[in-house]
């Protein structure tokens, strides 16, 4: 067991990769001498070599482009995308190619693509430095989503969405990067949790609340002061985006009644109306309410100054909570 | 490089010079000159360097550049009907740019891997693609129709440029193997205005790995002329990305497979990318949904008729007395032979089955699609036993 | 009053705003001679030049891009896509550009522009031809998305759409281009219905049935056919995708019940999941069942001899019906 | 154009040539030369042919330019050091580009309009831009700072290369106008790797619209040097769309100016794109965020210390006798005016209020927008009365 920040274990992690798989290339625009603009690739050029961790041009349709080329050659790639909000000149090449070439061929070319971004709010950024697009990719029939909310899976999940034969986007959550935590670089690869499995994180009978990714630390911080107001709020961190683990959400809501979700990415189409649509057919009749949602507003990401508004937080989360127990809340006494 | 060049050029203005009297650099021309070994009129005009790339082609294997022309000159007017017929959906034709496909589908070596367009049928049948196979995803049977890794040729792209980067990336990793072989990507004269065979010119220069881009500038995109896309040749655009470029006469089988050969050997020692721009031209519609009166004009049409990739070939053999009765014989044969198969292989082709929808979605389990092809296999039995059973 | 079909009611509507005001602009692959594929564009450069309806290079993301300058520029860009898988390699410009700049610019640079995207399946198409990426852009704050089901209202809102100060993604149903219909080319346009505004295209009493698009027909065709078996449908055509107009929706569910909405984009994070889970929070106490979704699967579009297995059809809808109203249907007897 | 070509280029290896023996067409190298009018020790170059466009420039308006660069260095001086105190989030240096931005901008007519990026801060600061604006963005206070009509230059854009498209559809709308301005794009040499900055020449090209690109080519896109983009002259990539190209001193602001009036020229007279490579150096970090010792030599940088443009321009006024006493002083008050003023107003910038997140989503009343509003104010009204209200 080792202490290790967010941005290291994902380092530690793509080493693991890099040295298990000969397969395995890392390719990005300033992944190699900088070691990427958070350094999580910091080192690995240099052991590996410019051959397997490779600083490419400025154009990101031709990273997930050439990465596909890679993939029907037999191999890896591990392609990182510096910021949510530059993965949208390569959405062409995800969605109508690494998405869709598996089911083309009739899966004789697999494309084993792993499309690492950063991602989220929180950090006082520029525009396009803190998006959440995951939607449009849960939406995107053929690829694996998967988001990391704490050092241990990013370390364990990495590996995983690498190995795996399926693309996989997997979106860090870049406010936590600095984040510690104990990871296990021993544990066995193939015993650990599936990469397609939810994990309830904070155990709780009244409310069932659900995220992914940077939200998973403020659910628990609002679980435990939900907790001490007598509220017992079960924390699922979703892991998988794409399938998710309805069953995991299923069997909590069946338990509570009631459900809260929370993300950053806007409201209208986001993950939390899959969840809520899917949950409330699933489980219609142990619903106490109506799902919850507390999202990111309707509106592009909002500069630095307003971001805190933008994001749920705790408040605003427990005042979902509130809503979803039919307690005092900010709209109590409005219809609709 | 004194080859003839094509006179007429419907497609492409001249560049315009800018103002007199700046001296700022313009745009120079490369790959200005035209290769070209057979004279439309067929014959054979010899040139010092390129001959020498062509000089192993004997006199069969003319024959059989002949043949593989007036086979997949076949295909695609048996495609054609069979989707007149209403047996395909939909067919892209590739009449009159036989030369260019045959002459670059024959430089390639087994091992090297194409990344065509949804027009190179004559490339996949070089690559041992059997013809039903080509129209498989044309009949709406299946997305594709044969497996890459058989014949070392993707599936053809739709998306216009898309693969440029696919075979840029096939290069890295070539290059990355230390192999020998080559990637190739085939696209049109429209797909040059996408950001991603622009991408894809960058990667391949800044990598300096072994691919090759072959432009068939068949002087049309649907409806545009290709001065649309470009006042300039189409060649000249590889030289700004540092990539060395080619025009070849795209009627002229000899010429494209010289060229073809020059830039593949280019790559297999290591010179990195080169770009070839074959010039020929779209004798038939876009597809067989497209009507090209809209647009154009039929004098054009007769122009390059005149030019015709086959009958050039043809006057040659003749000349050179190869055209024996035998020979005719032998190619019309074999042309009756691969339509007629053709043709049954579309006819009786076993329709998918409905839960064929859900495989290969991903290539392991996903709790999704399972749900989901559950939910619609029982819906379709709960038709079992009502009227409507006859309909699945 | 003419009758029209879809594609000559949007020629007329196209003419319309080129007439109304001379800084409507035209452009896209294809439009000129060729009057499109579809042959929407039919005629307009041959009456308004080559400056008007302008040819435009291959490439989607300059269409858009370009687009974006000549807005700045005080123009209305009218832009075709071609076809809806078409659109993705202008998804950044969409998406980072279109959607945010009259946010970025605090309300002075305005985007009054309309991308037309054919789109939906059931044509036969090869791949790419038949998709239905319409949350990809529900999802997109900044953006307005209507979609047509007749034409009048393709007439209609067509202009509306170019009128409009807001960028406006017009998708039409591709595969009901040659239906007729009658269509008033004197109306007033400003007294028509809003564009934001949905319409009960069929009212019924027992179960809401939600829709747009290529499956208003459908739908109208499945409520007739639920009559006959004594349930009464009422149809309901959102035409506005962004927003959609919860209110119209509501005011119908708050009467029958129950709601069954379907589409033929894939069902995860489909706009079926966003009408579900707003439904669901504005008036889970009338709610009898949980919304029931038909839609397209979770699958790349599939290619044209299974189509119609994909596409909702009138017996899938039904079958819906019957889930809404906990009647014997495909799923009886199964949990979640 | 024989002006002095500086001799080191640390970013650009030399295009190595194709295999010997193959005469294929090889790339050509235009703009080769690199255009001076001052060399790096201030020396007045003078070339028959540049001279001509900034022979109206006078002693004064020399000391100006001057001027301009010494302000624009103090603004972005002082901005990077509002960042390391806290005052903006971020701040993007251009420290080393001053030339290429001020004989770039100063050669703007107001009607002209300009598309930037987030690093041309001296260029907006010639379209009138005050100062605080500048900073507004990079403070969080706004997405951008300015009114882009007021002064004819948009806001910042950050997606790489995207402005290149904007640029041009605004030159399209020009032409459609009949009008003679211009509409100009700014980027970087990693832009030129993007899909959009070669559409947009295509779309510049094929419809020969007013617009010209000035790519200043700084050596570095973060980390990356030039030469991971391109192994041959960035301005070598325009002549492969039809587009002439210059390549010009990027620290010399006489011959920024001179070359950005010939396009500018030449495009106001119908005469279509033009592509300006300006060589130039990002002397500082990438942003402030950014650590160059991880990934560029010491040593580079001191080379191009000794080739910095506002020392450059000092030397010739200094032999040209311009660098009085009154002059230095004056220039000097200036800037600290400028930057004084900027740091006021950074410093006492309000911030703005909650619900401003809801206004410009949509010019016009929007359902989702209203109702997140009212929900959204409602839960801040929530607080009201309680312990929090203090922190709305
Ligand atoms: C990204 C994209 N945009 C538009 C289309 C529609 N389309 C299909 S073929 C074609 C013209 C292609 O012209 P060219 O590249 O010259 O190839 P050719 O058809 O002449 O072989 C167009 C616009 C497409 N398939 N993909
Ligand atoms: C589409 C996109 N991809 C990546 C980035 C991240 N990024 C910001 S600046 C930059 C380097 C740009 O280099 P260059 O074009 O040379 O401009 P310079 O910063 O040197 O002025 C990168 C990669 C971005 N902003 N947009
Ligand atoms: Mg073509
Ligand atoms: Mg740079």
């Amino acid at each position: 067991m080792s202490k290790l920040t967010f941005a290291r274990a994902i380092n530690a992690g793509l080493r693991k990769s890099l040295e298990n798989d000969p397969k395995v290339v890392l390719m990005g625009e300033d992944i190699g001498a900088l070691g990427g603009v958070f350094r999580v690739t910091d080192g690995l050029q240099k052991d590996f070599g410019k051959h397997r961790v490779v600083d490419t041009p400025l154009a990101e349709s031709a990273i997930i482009g050439t990465a596909v080329g890679l993939a029907y050659r037999g191999y890896r790639p591990v392609c990182e995308i510096q910021f949510d909000g530059f993965i949208y000149p390569a959405f062409d090449q995800i969605v109508s190619q690494v998405a869709k070439m598996h089911y083309r061929t009739q899966g004789r070319v697999k494309m084993p693509i792993t499309i690492r971004v950063p991602f989220g709010g929180g950090i006082g950024s520029p525009e396009h430095h803190s998006e959440s697009p995951e939607a449009y990719f849960t939406h995107t029939s053929g690829l694996r989503v998967i988001s990391v909310s704490n050092p241990q899976d990013a370390y364990t999940m990495i590996q995983q969405a690498i190995a795996s034969d399926d693309p996989v986007l997997y979106f860090e959550p870049k406010r936590r990067y600095h984040d510690k935590g104990e990871v296990d670089e021993t544990a066995d690869l193939s015993t650990a949790l599936s990469m397609e499995k939810a994990r309830v994180v904070t155990p709780g009978s009244d409310v069932t609340l659900v995220t992914y990714g940077p939200l998973v630390k403020t659910a628990n911080d609002a679980a435990m002061a939900a907790a001490d107001e007598g509220v017992s709020v079960e924390v699922i961190d979703l892991r998988s985006l794409a399938p998710i683990d309805f069953q995991a959400v299923e069997a909590s809501v069946r338990k509570t009644g009631r459900l809260v979700i929370t993300h950053e990415a806007a409201q209208s189409g986001g993950l939390g109306a899959e969840i809520a649509a899917s949950i409330t057919e699933r489980c219609f009749n142990y619903l106490e309410s109506a799902p919850v949602r507390i999202t990111g507003f309707d509106i592009p990401y909002p500069y630095s100054k307003l971001e805190m508004h933008h994001l749920p937080d705790l408040d605003r989360i427990l005042d979902g909570v509130d809503r979803a127990l039919g307690r005092g809340n900010s709209l109590s006494g409005l219809e609709g | 490089m004194r080859s003839t060049v094509l006179t007429d050029e419907p497609g492409q203005d001249a560049y315009k010079a800018p103002n007199p009297g700046i001296s700022a650099a313009s745009p120079r021309r490369t790959g200005g000159d035209l290769v070209q070994l057979i004279s439309p009129e067929g014959e054979r005009i010899s040139h010092p360097e390129f001959d020498l790339w062509v000089s192993d082609v004997t006199d069969e294997q003319l024959c059989s550049l002949y043949e593989d022309m007036m086979v997949i000159r076949r295909i695609d007017a048996e495609a054609t009907a069979l989707q007149r017929q209403g047996e395909l959906a939909l067919w892209p034709p590739l009449l009159g740019q036989e030369a260019s496909q045959i002459g670059a589908g024959r430089a390639l070596r087994d091992d090297d891997f194409v990344f065509p367009s949804y027009r190179d049928n004559g490339v996949a049948y070089c690559r041992g693609v059997e013809p039903t196979d080509l129209v498989r995803a044309w009949r709406g049977n299946a997305s594709s129709g044969w497996d890459p890794y058989r014949h070392n040729i993707a599936t053809q792209q739709i998306i216009i440029g898309s693969q440029s980067l696919h075979a840029t990336g096939y290069a890295m990793g070539i290059q990355h193997d230390g192999a020998d072989s080559v990637a190739v990507a085939l696209f049109g004269d429209g797909a040059t205005s996408e950001g991603d065979v622009n991408e894809a010119m960058v990667f391949a220069a800044s990598f300096q790995v072994p691919v090759v881009f072959i432009c068939q500038n068949n002087h049309w995109a649907i409806s545009e002329p290709v001065r649309i896309q470009s006042h300039i040749q189409i060649a000249d655009r590889a030289s700004g990305f540092g990539i060395p470029s080619m025009r070849v006469d795209g009627n002229d089988v000899l010429a494209v497979l010289a060229v073809t050969r020059i830039a593949l050997d280019r790559a297999r020692k290591g010179g990195g990318p080169t770009f070839i721009e074959a010039v020929t031209y779209r004798m038939g519609p876009h597809t067989t949904a497209d009507d090209p009166t809209r647009y154009r004009d039929a004098n054009e049409l007769e122009d390059w008729a005149a030019k015709d990739p086959i009958a050039r070939l043809k006057a040659l053999l003749r000349t050179k007395g190869l055209l024996t009765e035998e020979v005719e014989a032998k190619t019309q044969a074999k042309a009756d032979e691969v339509a007629r198969n053709l043709r049954a292989g579309v006819i009786n082709m076993p329709d998918p089955a409905p839960l064929d929808l859900f495989k290969h979605v991903y290539s392991t389990p996903n709790s999704w699609i399972e749900r989901q092809k559950d939910h619609y296999s029982r819906y379709l039995e709960s038709f079992s036993g009502s009227t409507q059973e006859g309909a699945l």
